[in-house]
């Protein structure tokens, strides 16, 4: 009977090619020529019936020593090479016959010259071929395990019934070099180099060899190479000892037979398609940190879906595109709520600049971002905390109501791209820091029936509410009985230099951006009424908030009908005039106020 | 004590480590990176592994993977609609489309002579292998269970390959995607310990009832392993945990045995990575 | 009666020196060689009474061209150079005398050579030397308006009634370079250069200088250089109109006295003490962005005091230490919130590290910051925010209660650790993710009387609490009928895989901060009662926040005899026993239920 | 309208400036940078400014600085206790004792000979000089004051040094430190608007009536001065303002008059700053 093999299989850990790509970056650089690396074999737990397998890992780079993480005996250790090719047309370019074939020359050599009889490990010997694309995170890569080959007939097999303790201690404590590899004389394990000293004319040896698989009668490919060492070195006559840790041992008598062809040098890796090509490993998902983010990300979220609230809709919310108008302190905060809730489509409006009291209270700015624009530096930050974001920011100063138009053209195209942005979202939240600038986009959010979440601050408390729309709950002006000119009404809810406790944004904003979360889990959304649940909770109106006593309190109010900003004349003024209506608006507050029937009833 | 909590310390996770790895050599303990060692447990046993582990199934062609009902009044419930996983899988098929056009393209027929042993290969493209590691949780005082996967190549798998070998129940409940702990760049895919004690507590307690009375037919432990694929070595284990238990009126499951018990459980959560041959 | 001038000051805006440190840095760099430059010299708005001023601000350097700002008319533009010493000793070294006596030699041959008839402005250039200590925003700086002396007597003086059209037509909107000095012919005003073509016998002239103070017969010193000018040029009797915009206008007769001796170059501006020597101006309040942050802080926290609350003592919230156990979600909005209100020692103790999905709901933590410590990086941060922040983070595993000791050496040491910081800082936030880690701190912050503030997080829920100290009001562990090792109990509020709703913890985190400020506020500080009142308004007990409902519940209950935590044999045994104390209880939570009398009334 | 609120336009800020400018030439039109430039404001007309006006008191040395009931009512309310500006004083004043140090070692009295002028040098250390900006505020819609101080040297003054210039009443309310809107690289002490429309139109109102009544003697509006520097002119000035409002009853102040006003009310704020001479 033909002796035959089990062929080798590698894996490749992921620490492999992380470490490939660092050391490509940091030292390699275009240096192509090979590289020493080791390679681990495990012995001690080989799964039945899978092939013998040659591990590469990070630490086969040499940083931490291969191997020192496993026990005493558990594996073997064994001298590899890899050749890193610049692009993939080098790669492709190289003569892999040719590559193979000097590999075997050069373990022929070894064999010769002695270095394998000393090092056995060298018989077991492998070289990588790789290309690393290190911006997509994609390896291409081929193993060669260089196998000469030679002939043996299986005279017999016998099961090893106890292995001696000798075997089993050799296989325990020697060094990686000779572990595999061994003489077995008078019952003990001892060097191969022993080989050296036996009589020119010996042709018949007793060995050992650490086999890897536990598939029966067909030893590691490995052991082709020990035998046609042997063989060269005269030996025509073999009995091997095929040790496995972890299935029945068993011994070979083998006899060389001379078929008068020379050797053949194989040893390529074959795909799981049996071809002969390399293997890609894309890897992006396991090391590109930006995937590692989302994903990490999205199961953070799904967590909350499965263990506490299986109904909720996360991608209802993760698809929502939210418009921020004011960049300051409740806009950061709402936006990094939103970021928490797994919503990736935020803009930020305002025209300000960071100033130098900014970051301590609006947690999207540092110190060196002061001067910058408040929302592009805003937009940049959410990207800063998760790449994947989608988020912009745009400088546009917001019409005021009652604040007459100083320059028609620039006013104009501000209204317009204010329109076009309220268009283009599904959520707007009124974040400015002043209630005239909060007039113009509730009544375009109103006419295109977004949903629109409105945060003001007082010293000490706050007001959170959704707005309706048409004619269902009421909006912010809706309490008023004036048009939004006059800025000294209301002002602790509103004015630019109001201060507030620390504490009062915040919260303000996490309730704003909860409301607009259980407003999605709505079918109706934003039409919902204010007694209205979901499966988070209540879908309140209102809510105002009083740190002073830490109250909190939910109130309801229909639209007003006569509401300086939702009322029908208004929206319908918006829609059929657009800045027509928006200047006149501007320059006269008793326009709204005639126009809404507000004037008629002061 | 662990079958009052379900907890065990780190000196009980070393003698069930120890008791498994005898048991099971396939599982054997590994040291860990200098930085990455912890100082309550031994140098050389930091976390127990198993490599290589074949899986020919995906979970999801397993059929009635049947939860258990206490699980599920613990609080859990199963999710319904589209899996993520479903949609990027297709995603996935036509990437995969162009990468496979990509390595064909470098396919070189005449690297080598034929070899002779050529022919033995068994192409089994949808094999896969795992390492599992059994780490311990100083948080949840738990041992926690990381999967790292290879494909029929020996090629990593991604996590949402990975999640492919995970029963659908958990998957969608306690899988996270983790760097290893106890390894250098590794991103591995982890069954969160969050309800390991409260689940050990139950298997515990089935074990020791099942064990008192001594009906083997209605050995309810077998639900936890809701399939048979090894059923007959499946027994035999159990068994032999119920003999050495007799004894032992008190505590008819030793705390050694923690860990085998432990795989029970996870092998209701991976049934198709086939770790208790 | 002699002639005598006004001395010109200069006035150097801050601007000008930011300039300067800008130009030193990007493009002067070594180099010390004189550059160009530009003055103003305000001639519409002058104050009565006050020397003449040459002003020189960032325009000087020329980028925007100088003067471009004022309206025709309003000022003179003047050529100048500045010489920008490396460092104070070659500023020191250069000889002083020497120097003005070349910059006397160079006007005194443009006077010759015609080109100052050309170009009278170069009558009035001045120099600048300078050292610019860009550390410290300090500069070491020097004029000189190098001036020929000539000697002059007045031989009469005489009110201008009205100024010709000619003239003021010629002040508005001649050139810079013309506009202040130039030829009276037949009543209009003519340039300069006219003088060559004069015939070279002519020995009296009428001239117009356009004067920059309004000073009654003592004209800008700036019209020396021009009447040496003039007697350079052969001139013996010169009719000078000096004129003031913002004054009344006078006509002087001169005739040129030669009294033998040479004329005298002088022209260092001498110190507000009448010495000659350089002027400092230290600019780190006005441009230090490190100070401006600072004071634009203060300010904003002095504006609340102003404002809205007097009584606010903001001194005790700026110098409270805190301790923040715990550096995730609750830690980084916490530690905003403290920022918000000047808190300036802020210490982080963790010893985790960021993972990828912390960013989105961490705001200390960016996605590059994923593999760092967790600590570290939230202090390093929060100086990115505010660099007068003292922050520090310290990587430290909090021994929990009922995890028993495995490494006695190492979690002694930790306890010494935890007990040390602790000790050192004012008020402790428990905002660790499990119950068992809040255990020992709770012990030791009530053994030091430390006021601890506890926030815990549900899904939709928090409980923020402060602890009372010896009997008074009651800890996080008092309604415990079980000592802490039992994490099973209660898991909601404490699970380390809890999930929460995003807006749960930035409510809880800003409520825990607003606490202990009202705390800090009241005169008994932690001591108070669950009735007591500050300036801020209730100080409570317990807060517990509902999201789905949108309520606040407020609840207070008393220390509890046997508390785990805070009763007294459990105190007494820390203080006494300390580590053998700590130990017992982490190896065995029956210790502490015997020690506490729980076990009794279980 | 403006007397009613106490807000202006910018057309009427600019009728304002230029009557302002008109009556008092010290004060005068700026233009601003190009990138500060105000699309609503004519390009020579951005900002109001006076500069070097000067100061030989600080604040702090005038006794009664007494602030006008009303705006107390309005919710101000004085403050008491150690002011931050006192005891960074005294810090200060070693700082500087170093600064002298320095500078005294770099003296050179050989750097000239003796200039026959020189004599006339009047030695006033503690003379102060100040720019002072008006500019539009659109949030409030009212004038804003910014301050840019220098000492006796003509060397930039820090803002804790401008600060002794505000009367203790506003310094502790509304003064902020700003980096003027209008200039480049700029830092300024200012007078936050937010109670200006209120301040405004109570002495606008005040002027109104004061007309009406043509009480001369008790004119209540010198009450906004506070402190008599420069009595007799400042009489002068409103005798005028009252003059020419005679024949208008519906409004005996117009609004080109609103900056001359606001003035007054800025030296109630800055009353060791002369600019109303
Ligand atoms: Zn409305
Ligand atoms: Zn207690």
């Amino acid at each position: 009977m033909d002796l035959t093999f089990s062929p080798i299989q590698s894996f490749a850990d992921a620490s492999f090619f992380q470490k490939l790509s660092k050391l490509k970056l940091d030292s390699f650089k275009l240096d192509e020529t090979a590289k020493k690396i080791t390679g681990v074999v495990n012995i001690a737990s080989t799964p039945q019936g899978e092939n013998p397998a040659v591990t590469v890992e990070d630490s086969s780079f040499g940083d931490e020593s291969c191997g020192s993480l496993y026990s005493q005996g558990a594996v073997l250790v064994i001298p590899g090479h890899i050749t890193n090719f610049n692009t993939i047309e080098d790669f492709k370019r190289l003569d892999k016959a040719q590559f193979l074939k000097k590999a075997g020359s050069r373990l022929q050599e070894l064999m010769e010259n002695g270095d394998a009889i000393e090092d056995p490990s060298l018989l077991s010997s492998f070289e990588i071929i790789c290309f690393a694309d290190l911006k997509k995170f994609k390896f291409f890569y081929w193993f060669a395990f260089p196998s000469i080959s030679s002939h043996w007939i299986v005279k017999s097999t016998s099961v090893i019934q106890e292995v001696s303790e000798s075997v089993r201690d050799w296989v325990k404590s020697s060094d990686y070099a000779q572990r595999g590899h061994f003489i077995i004389k008078d019952g003990t394990a001892q060097a191969l180099e022993q080989l050296i000293s036996l009589p020119e004319s010996t042709t018949s040896i007793h060995v050992g060899f650490v086999d890897s698989c536990l598939i029966p009668n067909k030893p590691s490919k490995h052991l082709q190479n020990f035998l046609s060492l042997l063989s060269l070195r005269g030996f025509k006559r073999v009995t091997v000892d095929i040790y496995r840790i972890s299935g029945s041992s068993f011994t070979l008598e083998l006899e060389h037979e001379d078929n008068g062809g020379s050797s053949k040098i194989t040893g390529w890796e074959r795909t799981n398609q049996g071809k002969l090509g390399p293997k890609l490993a894309d890897l992006s998902a396991l090391i590109d940190p930006v995937k590692l983010a989302e994903q990490s990300v999205d199961l953070n979220l799904k967590l909350m879906k499965w263990r506490v609230a299986p109904e909720i809709d996360l991608e209802v919310v993760k698809n929502v595109k939210v418009l921020l108008l004011g960049s300051g302190t409740l806009g950061s905060y709402v936006a990094r709520s939103l970021l928490g809730w797994g919503v990736r489509t935020i803009t930020f409006v305002d025209n300000g600049k960071v100033s130098f009291s900014n970051p301590v209270r609006q947690p999207l700015f540092n110190f060196e971002d002061v001067g910058k624009s408040k929302a592009d530096t805003a937009a940049t930050a959410l990207q800063r905390i998760f790449p994947n974001v989608n988020s912009k920011g745009i400088d546009l100063e917001i019409p005021m109501a009652g604040h007459p138009v100083t320059n028609e053209q620039k006013q104009k195209a501000d209204m317009e791209t204010l329109d076009k942005l309220i268009e283009d979202h599904d959520a707007i939240f009124l974040l400015t820091d002043s209630r005239e600038t909060r007039w113009l986009p509730t009544v375009i959010a109103n006419v295109k029936e977004k949903t629109v979440i409105n945060c003001a601050l007082g010293f000490d408390s706050y007001l959170v509410m959704r707005h309706g729309v048409c004619g269902g709950l009421g909006c912010y002006f809706c309490n008023d009985v004036v048009a939004p000119t006059d800025s000294l009404t209301d002002r602790t809810l509103d004015q630019m230099c109001t201060v507030t406790r620390p504490g009062v944004a915040p919260m303000a904003a996490a309730l704003g951006a909860e409301l607009l979360v259980s407003i999605l889990q709505h079918p109706d959304k934003h039409r919902a009424g204010s007694d209205a649940t979901t499966i988070l909770g209540e879908l309140p109106h209102q809510l105002r908030g009083f740190l002073s006593s830490f109250q909190t309190m939910k109130l309801h109010a229909p639209a007003y009908e006569f509401c300086s900003a939702c009322s029908k004349p208004v929206l319908d003024a918006y829609r059929d005039l657009g800045w027509d209506f928006v200047s006149s608006a501007l320059n006269d507050s008793n326009y709204i106020e005639e126009l809404s029937g507000l004037a008629e009833v002061q | 004590t662990f079958s009052q909590t379900g907890e065990i310390t780190p000196e009980e996770f070393v003698q069930a480590g120890d008791y498994l790895t005898y048991k099971f050599p396939t599982w054997q303990w590994l040291g860990a990176p200098a930085s990455k060692q912890r100082d309550f447990l031994p140098t050389d046993k930091q976390v127990l592994v198993t490599r290589r582990v074949p899986s020919l199934v995906r979970a999801n062609d397993y059929e009635n993977v049947a939860i258990e009902e206490e699980e599920d009044a613990d609080g859990w419930t199963t999710t319904s609609g589209p899996h993520a996983g479903a949609t990027s899988g297709t995603k996935q098929v036509s990437a995969q489309q162009s990468e496979i056009e990509e390595i064909d393209d470098l396919i070189d027929n005449t690297a080598e002579d034929d070899d002779d042993d050529e022919q033995e290969y068994t192409i089994q493209a949808n094999k896969r292998f795992y390492d599992l590691y059994i780490h311990y949780s100083t948080a949840y005082r738990v041992p926690r269970m990381y999967l790292v996967g290879f494909d029929s190549n020996g090629t990593p798998l991604t996590p949402e390959q990975m999640f492919e070998d995970i029963s659908e129940d958990y998957r969608d409940k306690t899988v996270t995607i983790e760097k290893a702990p106890f390894l250098n760049d590794t991103t591995t895919v982890s069954i969160h310990p969050c309800r390991h004690a409260a689940v050990m507590k139950v298997l515990i307690n089935r074990a020791m009832s099942a064990a008192r009375l001594k009906k083997e037919k209605q050995d309810l432990l077998k639900g936890v392993k809701n399939i048979g694929l090894a059923d007959s070595e499946d027994t035999d284990d159990w068994e032999q945990l119920d003999d050495t238990s007799v004894d032992d009126v008190q505590s008819v499951v030793r705390v050694d045995q923690y860990l085998i018990i432990f795989l029970k459980f996870i092998t209701s959560v991976t049934p198709g990575i086939e770790h208790d041959y």
